[in-house]
């Protein structure tokens, strides 16, 4: 029986996360947490062209958080910053590929938020 | 434990019987009769707030259905009767702990209390160079008013640390007493995330030795152990009645000097004596203290609340928690990859048991024993500070009240190897 | 009136129906089946405090029974569904009076609301040489909270006057805006003793111009008429929900800028956003200004009772109450030695009809009425400084809401006769 | 049929109250009110040789509260001070005669607490 949620390749992600880690130097970061559980997320990203060259996520977090982080992390690379900074809630729940309920919803959205931070500076939670 | 009469506590534990004293108070919760995800509800959250017995919705119901009317100032028949059993809960909460009804005040909650020691007694009393003392398994609602009243006086916020066995260290407390700045010690009787049960008495008489002033939060003791305040004779006990298996009502208790010294905290109706256009004077206490039309049908709840348990007995629901405690403990190891915080044992410590396990974030812990209809909580718990000093950003944690019994802890562990197979661990 | 659509008032009174519109929601408030005395309850306290319907008290009741839990931080389903409800009725009460929900804070009631405003924005905002602006006629929920601060901050408090006709003038506003000192305005939507609805869009609007900021209490507006904030403009609108026919919670709605620059007032639980040992950051609005555990029950509740108000029409209920005024103030000169209070007409005031009887007391005017299970009220009614305008130390006070009909003002009537008889007047 | 509380006596007090107006010059005196309802009550006591030798009240309230003042100054004139600075609720009710509700308690204590006032300093109800 596969669970809903916890897909097997949401907990692959989760285990084995992409692009986790530091990148030093980097052109832009972001470091946010959230609020309800306390799970913590950074991102540091080199900009080359306008585009995302590179971007490291770091923190500890669910796998719900993590998963996304690491999922979303694989189609951010190469894309333009200016694509990045105007990327909303919905496209990170169709990357994730599973109903989120309102309880988890900040978990899955919380490296679009630090993404989001790092590319135009402004703090809130995405919509 | 005062409460636990005759017997080493381990003796107790032993002899514990198959069949939980309390299963014949389950029906009275009707929430336990709700399935989800064709389970049978477990609620392990009593910590963050319990369940309600009949009695208590139904003394609601009654009271908005029959005799709802604002206290004090209707002269007709519905307002005597509001009045009757507002002023008759507060007498009989008094008393549960131990303490002067004209000195027992009704707040929003337990955070509203500790705000209006902080306001009202704080402002005046703390400046620049002196020291409020708090410890590092707080609640936030006992750190956050410190940090804004000493940002606000210059005073400096100072922490009593939690030792490896997640208790106080009394020396440590003499230490910081020594140096001669404290003014204010505010700790918790209760942990609501290690569940220590603290010196609450013992940490009072130094302080009091020391020349500081004390505010005890009995958020978590209160609900589920025997409490009198006379004993302990802090200066301010703040307490939250969803946690006493009663509605959004909260208390602070305090010593009758303090409270008639102190400056009002909230202005409006009722807390007055006479108005004028530039000046006013206060009401007697308590209120002096309760501005503002009051949450009279919740007092009553909370009345209702006290003698469902003054009937039960506290010593018994300290021997029922402290009993599921040790059972939790017991089981929990059982499942693989599992760390358990807070004090060795159970017998100091209150119904809760924090729990991480490796590879499984607190979250999805929850989450997947949500499954099972398991209720546990995950997060930083409101302490903050604490989670730092585990080294952990969240736990899990499983709290009890007077409704659960073994087998909740048996479907606790069997949700948690559940869990640990949708993780493939 | 905006909201008396179509004819003038005057013609609409003359074609009051015999039969009330509203008799058929008297069956949803149990009290009234409650007979006192031997005779039915007449409730004519409703400006103190209203009565329940059954809809709100078995929406609480259910919540109780079947979902109860902590809001924003169960991951499990009671958490769920409890965090579903609170924040739907934040969203269906924040669109009842045309604000937004995450400027709408839940405070105790509207006492905490107005002094939630004087503590996080009035110290400061508020220095030695500016001056607060209130009326004669506030309820003292309106009047201490100011006192307290400018006593704190060395502001001075000044107070419009009230003319003969119980209302405010708006020149004495221009006058004293003109002066140039006055920083915040504080006035009632709705006097709570006169009944005198206030033009508060306009004292807004000049307000604003001369550079203040703007509290409207709408502890006596909200429960009885069309409210639409986003018309009124003020930066601070507070209330009450046991007015309208809720249980005890308050509402304070903020306008974004001033709410998001303002120190928290309250600190605790659910309102940061990240507790560090010496300093806090805070949560988003509105939970930054809702520290610890709300009263989730009770904001259901209210969510439930704007329900059913919604449901009749606020229209509806505005044109009821002001018959109902027209029709006591058209009966009660009968009575010998009786004086009314407040605006001529009923097209100016709300629900509330003010009075005093020569050579019988409030006090004993209230006492007599209840023999006839007729309950006023008697006091000062929380407005000291209006009581002095007024030249008498208590006046008795019939108020009304959805639930009463022409007959209770007849009761009402026949009751102060007998008062007299008693008296021997 | 009579009423229960406002019994004749009662009425009869309210409306011709004794021992009301003001006493120049006065060696005792002590003001004070109902914060429930806003009654004022004052008292001027002329002593002599430690007894009440005049005394009267003065202010506004209800027939409760004006009826006792009345009826109980009439027990007070020559009253030992000492002696009343023992009087307590009880003693009151009792020259009332008739049972107060918890309601009308400080109606009804009201002129006791003005003459303890005067007595003793002491501004707190009587029990
Ligand atoms: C005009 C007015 N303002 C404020 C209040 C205070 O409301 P609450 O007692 O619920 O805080 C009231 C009622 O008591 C009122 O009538
Ligand atoms: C130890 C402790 N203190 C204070 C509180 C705050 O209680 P409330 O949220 O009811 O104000 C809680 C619970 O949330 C607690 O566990």
């Amino acid at each position: 029986m596969t669970d809903a949620l916890y897909r097997d390749y949401i907990l692959d992600h989760y285990k084995n996360p992409r692009n986790f880690g530091e990148l030093q130097p980097h052109d832009l970061e972001f470091h946010d947490h959230n609020p309800l559980c306390g799970d913590e997320l950074g991102v540091h990203i080199v900009v080359e062209d306008g585009k995302v060259a590179g971007l490291r996520f770091h923190g500890h977090g669910c796998a719900i958080s993590q998963a996304t982080a690491s999922i979303t992390s694989e189609e951010l690379v190469g894309m333009p910053v200016e694509e990045v900074s105007r990327l909303g809630a919905d496209w990170v729940i169709e990357q994730l590929g599973i109903e989120i309920s309102p309880t988890r919803r900040k978990c899955a959205l919380l490296s679009l938020k630090v993404m989001r931070g790092a590319t135009t500076g402004d703090p809130s939670w995405p919509e | 434990m005062a409460s636990v009469a005759g017997g080493t506590p381990k003796a107790r534990a032993r002899r514990a019987p198959a069949v939980q004293p309390f299963a014949d108070v389950r029906a009275d919760f009707p929430v336990l009769q709700r399935e989800i995800n064709g389970h049978s509800l477990v609620y392990l959250d009593s910590a963050a707030s319990a369940q309600k017995p009949r009695q208590v919705i139904e003394t609601m119901e009654r009271f908005y259905s029959y005799s709802y009317g604002t206290v004090h100032r209707g002269v007709y028949e519905l307002g005597r009767e509001a009045t009757e059993q507002f002023e008759g809960a507060r007498e009989r909460i008094a008393s549960f702990v131990g303490w002067d009804p004209a000195c027992s005040i009704f707040t929003r909650n337990a955070t509203e209390a500790i705000n209006l020691v902080a306001y009202a007694w704080g402002r005046d009393n703390i400046g620049a160079g002196d020291e409020v003392l708090i410890t590092e398994m707080e609640h936030h609602s006992n750190i956050v008013p410190w940090q804004l009243l000493c940002e606000e006086t210059g005073a400096r916020l100072r922490y009593l640390s939690v030792i490896d066995s997640g208790e106080l260290s009394l020396d440590e407390l003499d230490e910081v007493l020594a140096e001669g700045r404290v003014k204010l010690v505010a700790v918790a009787h209760v942990s609501n995330v290690l569940g220590t049960i603290n010196p609450v008495g013992e940490i009072v008489k130094r302080a009091r030795a020391a020349g500081a002033v004390t505010l005890v939060d009995g958020a978590q003791a209160v609900p589920q152990m025997p409490v009198d305040l006379g004993a302990i004779d802090a200066d301010f006990y703040a307490w939250t009645g969803h946690k006493a298996l009663g509605p959004a009502t909260g208390l602070l208790h305090g010593r009758r000097e303090l409270l008639q010294e102190m400056r009002p905290f909230l202005g409006g109706g009722h807390m007055i004596s006479r108005v004028e256009r530039d000046h006013s004077t206060w009401n007697e206490l308590p209120w002096k203290f309760e501005a503002g039309t009051n949450a009279i049908a919740e007092a009553i709840g909370l009345g209702a609340a006290i003698d469902y348990l003054a009937r039960i007995g506290m010593d018994r629901v300290r021997e029922h928690e402290r009993e599921l405690a040790a059972y939790a403990l017991e089981r929990l190891p059982e499942v693989e990859g599992l760390t358990l915080y807070g004090p060795d044992g159970a017998d100091g410590r209150g119904g809760v048991v924090p729990f991480t396990i490796e590879g499984m974030h607190p979250h999805d812990i929850a989450e997947l024993c949500d499954r099972e209809a398991v209720c546990v909580r995950a997060g930083h718990h409101c302490a903050q500070p604490l989670m730092r000093c585990l080294g952990v950003g969240a736990t899990a944690r499983a709290s009890f009240h007077v409704y659960n019994v073994r087998e909740d802890v048996d479907r606790l562990v069997h949700a948690l190897g559940a869990a640990r197979e949708v993780f493939e661990l």
